[in-house]
């Protein structure tokens, strides 16, 4: 607890991975704030298995940074104890299937206390959760949780899509003073981009704010996490064809940025959701659902969904079957493009 | 002890009295912290948490209690079996890092000791030596399953010392021993000798709630037995036999309990309707815009 | 494992409650397969905090209905297997609220097992999970996970809103080799009503249709559990306006009733949908994009959700305040009939 | 024995082929049945499974791998530590309600018994006296954390008493000790008298996995100590001086070996791709009509 500002070297390269930018938003925060404590499966000496944590052991001591038992329950448990006792606590879950052992700590206990105790015990946890697929994985290591977390009164779920992203979005949700779920999209851990950690904190987009990553005038494609990078990729194609398409990255998943969505569709009257998880209960139908009820007049074609099957999500071989692809994603636009009524 | 006269209009509580109130009042306010479950009205009233507050629940005002946690050092009622357990685990962690001498003191039945949170809460408080006391009220039922054909093993102090830690089986029903033990267990997690179990062989001499049936799943005779070794008579008794209260101090106790009733009664009868915008207000210590949003459209919606 | 199907009268009574109706179609599966199992928490000598199961252990004996241990994720694996073994578990869960500490059994492995054994070990799994709320019990005791349950690959969800859907359902869900979420709307167990065992099961709804309990051309109510009746009141209501609102029940909400929806809602043009989960994230997305995609060119106004807020289901002193009301109904009822395209 | 040369093309197994070997063969295939993570390919050698369909899973084309886990008594693998154990005990349940003298054994790692669901399931398991084998391999690390730091009280077994049944500490290097330890267990659990934990005391030669990087928590020298003890090397050792094989033997073991290996080679390498339909294929035993629609929009998709 006695670490002090100077073991953390502020001299960032421009052009880092997400993984990297994660880590210096840790250290960072470490840093700040003694109370601050990160802890999880193998995040100490092996620095995760993501080497997320990387070097953060070393840094600031076993007492802010240890390694877990296994046992998820325990993880998000003893988080819950350890706000209670005026920490800050970081935990991770190592992939995010790994979460269900610990639903009943995020949903019925550090997703509630803050309610339950009528505002007397805060809950300021980031719960890191490396999420979503790509990366060719065995079962449960490529699951998209985002509908049922943010379906979760209490709390708050956010995904970066960029290494900038990474680090403000990570400083914000460690800062919130409620439970705040971070999904880092694996498949984007080892994109480099440029990054710049020294951006003001009052130039940060607030909380619950979307971005455009890209704007255009003729459809907007809404996503998040690894999938904004695909609907960029099909931005590019679609330019090709005179096509220009508005990419939203949604960044919060609770909550949603709804003026955002109504802002961007109300110009381009045509919206595009996309995600990996499953198309039944995914989060596209709240999306859909928002967006519809805003600009149900401004709409020239039913807001089309994007998103994995109503499947397990599959082992390496056919991953590319299940994961929207830019082809899928461009008929999609097509689709909504080409709508007339009848 | 006045103050138990007030427990007994709480039935759910009955015959668990001298387990709880033995070993609330061993806990230090000032650096203890309590997690509760659904049951410890009398370890509320040891600890002298605000009793309206507390029974505030059991009205369906406030799932938590209207009571303040942090400030009465009780963590709010919990209904999830098991559900604080490994809070009392964390907690303890934190009072580790800090080095303030505050032990964590978690109670859960023979019940909740099934559920996988317990062995984890156990394990890690083993590894780390965990100023936390496990205290378990063996009333004999979870609701109609017998406390048999729950544990394996017989007993739950049994598994402490495969976690390497203490436990102790104690006559829930005498309220000294059990704050003895208490006592002894807290000073043993303070100079950082790890946690204990402490299993407390009482019994639920009512039913498990209100809406329970218990001629459906034990016999009267059962609950006969028991109520020959009652917490509150026995230690009436004893008080008497050794000369330390006369009837005079037993009646100005029930004047006492019977006044505090009344007070209790009159502050529950004094609370009135919550204001519905308390649906909104909790959810979030910094509020999101579409909960405020959607406050703003239940506002308008009684206005109609 | 030796009861004889004369254990079980056959005179049902011409109104029962749902409970009744729920016990009588556990008799009747008790006792046309040996190989089906009764367990829960309390489910046998107390016949289950709601009765639901009284008297089974009695009629079938202590290896057919059994009492779990207090351990919810023991409920399910234990369920799993014995599915493996070749039996057809019916468990229970006790409240909806404690399905959580079971949540990777469910998801990760009951879920999954016929998929990761392409199909060798199916599991023909009904989980009765008492559910919803409207009965002003303690904390997590009310809760709706129809939403996280319908977003899960593998599982079938279903909630019925009578004591004749309760039974046919019931009967329907123990029937498919599948694992079947059987959601049994705890404020509805004593309401009696009509009810016929005896329709053959070749009379039944198919798994996956809904129902319209109440025709209507003005707007289509759609609606599940508890809800259901609130609906059906709101059309008596608004019936003496002169609206006639079509109620369907949707019944199975994984897999939903798109083509229902879509016939009924492409007649009347306006809908309307009705649950008591938070908003954000619940089952009112997908069934508002689902009919958004399907009849768009029809509707004359974006669908509306009626739904609990984002907020932890309360105590019962405020439960009246986040329950939709019939008013509430009624009120987007009118946003519906009186939306005019800007 | 001639099967094991196999296994050491497999590094993730490294160390603990005696563990799984002894433990596997000892199954009665006829009505007994493993319960695997993701680790037990020594089990899979040993009870016969295809492993061409078991080594699919780490080729990324089913997770559960493409062998019958019905058929060869050896169930999926099952990547969530844990998930698994309270299947046998749900199996065992089967197995003793229907008296077919079937006994499950389920495999799990040091790691692993700090889940709730371990405890969970030692404790029915306890309480029902039901068939069923515990099997720990502690091979001394979970990931990187050292078993140390995972097991309060130091041992697994050590936690069999407390639920009422047997436990035992086994050295998991010594094929032979496995055996018989295995065996025990199943002629008690078929004799009705209930479950037994076995800690087969073993070491993960390798990494966790091909990501993993052991450098960055524990020393050459560690490794090296256990390299003595080498599960293969002393069990060759033991016959030669015992004169039950000779050179002529281990000759002819090592090419039926490779031999062996070849052909699950060549198996692996014939298998081709998935078709793309196996996405739906499997979800549902009775599959629903969204579920068929997705499958039909998929298969349009792939014509464009
Ligand atoms: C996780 C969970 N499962 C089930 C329940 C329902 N329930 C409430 S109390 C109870 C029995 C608890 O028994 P025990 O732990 O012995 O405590 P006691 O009620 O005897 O004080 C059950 C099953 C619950 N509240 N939480
Ligand atoms: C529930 C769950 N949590 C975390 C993981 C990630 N993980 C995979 S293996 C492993 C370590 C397992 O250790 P142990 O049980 O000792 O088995 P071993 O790998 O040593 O065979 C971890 C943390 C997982 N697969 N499942
Ligand atoms: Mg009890
Ligand atoms: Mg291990």
């Amino acid at each position: 607890m006695t670490e002090s500002k100077s073991t953390v070297s502020g001299t960032p390269a421009t052009h880092v991975r997400m993984q990297g930018a994660l880590n210096l938003a840790l250290k960072h925060a470490l840093a700040e704030d003694d109370r601050t404590l990160v802890f999880g499966e193998d995040v100490a000496k092996l620095g995760g298995v993501f080497r997320v944590t990387d070097g953060l052991q070393e840094t600031f001591g076993i007492d802010r940074v240890f390694d877990s038992q296994l046992a998820e329950a325990s993880i998000i448990g003893m988080a819950v104890g350890l706000a209670l006792h005026g920490y800050r606590p970081i935990p991770e879950i190592q992939f995010d299937g790994f979460a269900y052992p610990a639903m009943n700590q995020i949903v019925t206990q550090m997703a509630r206390m803050n309610y339950r105790t009528r505002g007397a015990a805060p809950m300021p946890i980031t719960l890191r959760l490396p999420s979503f697929g790509g990366i060719r994985a065995p079962e449960f290591h490529g699951e998209s949780l985002e509908s049922v977390l943010a379906h979760v009164p209490g709390l708050k779920v956010v995904s970066p899509s960029s290494p900038n992203e990474a680090y403000q979005l990570l400083r914000q949700s460690i800062a919130d003073p409620d439970p705040v779920v971070f999904m880092e999209p694996k498949a984007r851990y080892w994109n480099k981009a440029e990054f710049d950690p020294h951006v003001p904190v009052s130039d940060y987009l607030p909380i619950g704010r979307s971005r455009a990553v890209r704007s255009g005038k003729h459809v907007t494609l809404i996503a998040w996490g690894a999938m904004v990078a695909k609907c960029l990729r099909a931005a590019e194609l679609a330019e090709e064809d005179g096509v220009e398409i508005e990419v939203l990255d949604l960044r919060w998943l609770k909550p949603i940025d709804v003026a955002g969505l109504e802002e961007s569709v109300s110009r381009t009257k045509r919206a595009v959701v996309v995600h990996e998880a499953p198309f039944s209960g995914g989060l596209g139908g709240e999306v859909s659902s928002i967006i519809t009820e805003r600009c149900f007049d401004s709409l020239r074609a039913p807001v089309q969904r994007v998103a994995g099957y109503d499947v397990p999500y599959p082992s390496g071989a056919l991953e590319d079957q299940y994961l929207p692809s830019v082809n899928r994603i461009l008929r999609a636009v097509q689709r909504v493009l080409e709508y007339r009524r009848g | 002890m006045q103050r138990e006269g007030l427990i007994l209009a709480y039935s759910p509580l009955r015959g668990q009295e001298a387990a709880q109130i033995g070993s609330g009042i061993a806990l230090d306010l000032a650096r203890d912290f309590a997690f509760p479950t659904y049951r410890e009205l009398g370890v509320a009233v040891a600890m002298g948490v605000d009793l309206v507050g507390y029974l505030a629940s059991y009205l369906g005002i406030w799932h938590g209690g209207l009571y303040d946690p942090m400030a009465s050092r009780f963590g709010s009622i919990n209904a999830v079996v098991s559900g604080s357990v490994l809070h009392a685990v964390g907690w303890a962690k934190g009072a580790q890092l800090s080095g303030d001498g505050g032990v964590a003191v978690t109670y859960f039945g023979d019940g909740a000791s099934s559920e996988g949170e317990v062995h984890e809460a156990m394990n890690l408080a083993g590894i780390d030596k965990l100023p936390v006391v496990f205290f378990c009220q063996n009333n004999g039922w979870a609701i109609s399953l017998a406390a048999e054909r729950q544990i394996a093993g017989g007993t739950v102090a049994g598994r402490a010392a495969a976690y390497g830690i203490e436990g102790v089986q104690i006559d829930g029903n005498d309220v000294i021993a059990v704050l003895h033990a208490t006592r002894q267990a807290l000073a043993r997690a303070r100079a950082g000798d790890g946690p204990t179990v402490i299993e407390a062989m009482t019994y639920r001499a009512g039913p498990h709630s209100t809406s329970d049936d218990p001629g459906r799943y034990r016999s009267l005779d059962d609950e006969q037995k028991w109520l020959s070794r009652d917490p509150i008579a026995s230690f009436a008794e004893r008080l008497r036999a050794e000369g330390i209260a006369d009837e005079q101090f037993f009646l100005a106790a029930s004047a006492e309990a019977a006044r505090a009733a009344d007070a209790v009664r009159a502050g529950l009868a004094a609370l009135g309707d919550r204001p519905g915008e308390e649906l909104f207000d909790f959810v979030f210590a910094n509020p999101t815009a579409t909960l405020q949003e959607q406050k703003h459209a239940w506002q308008e919606s009684t206005h109609d």
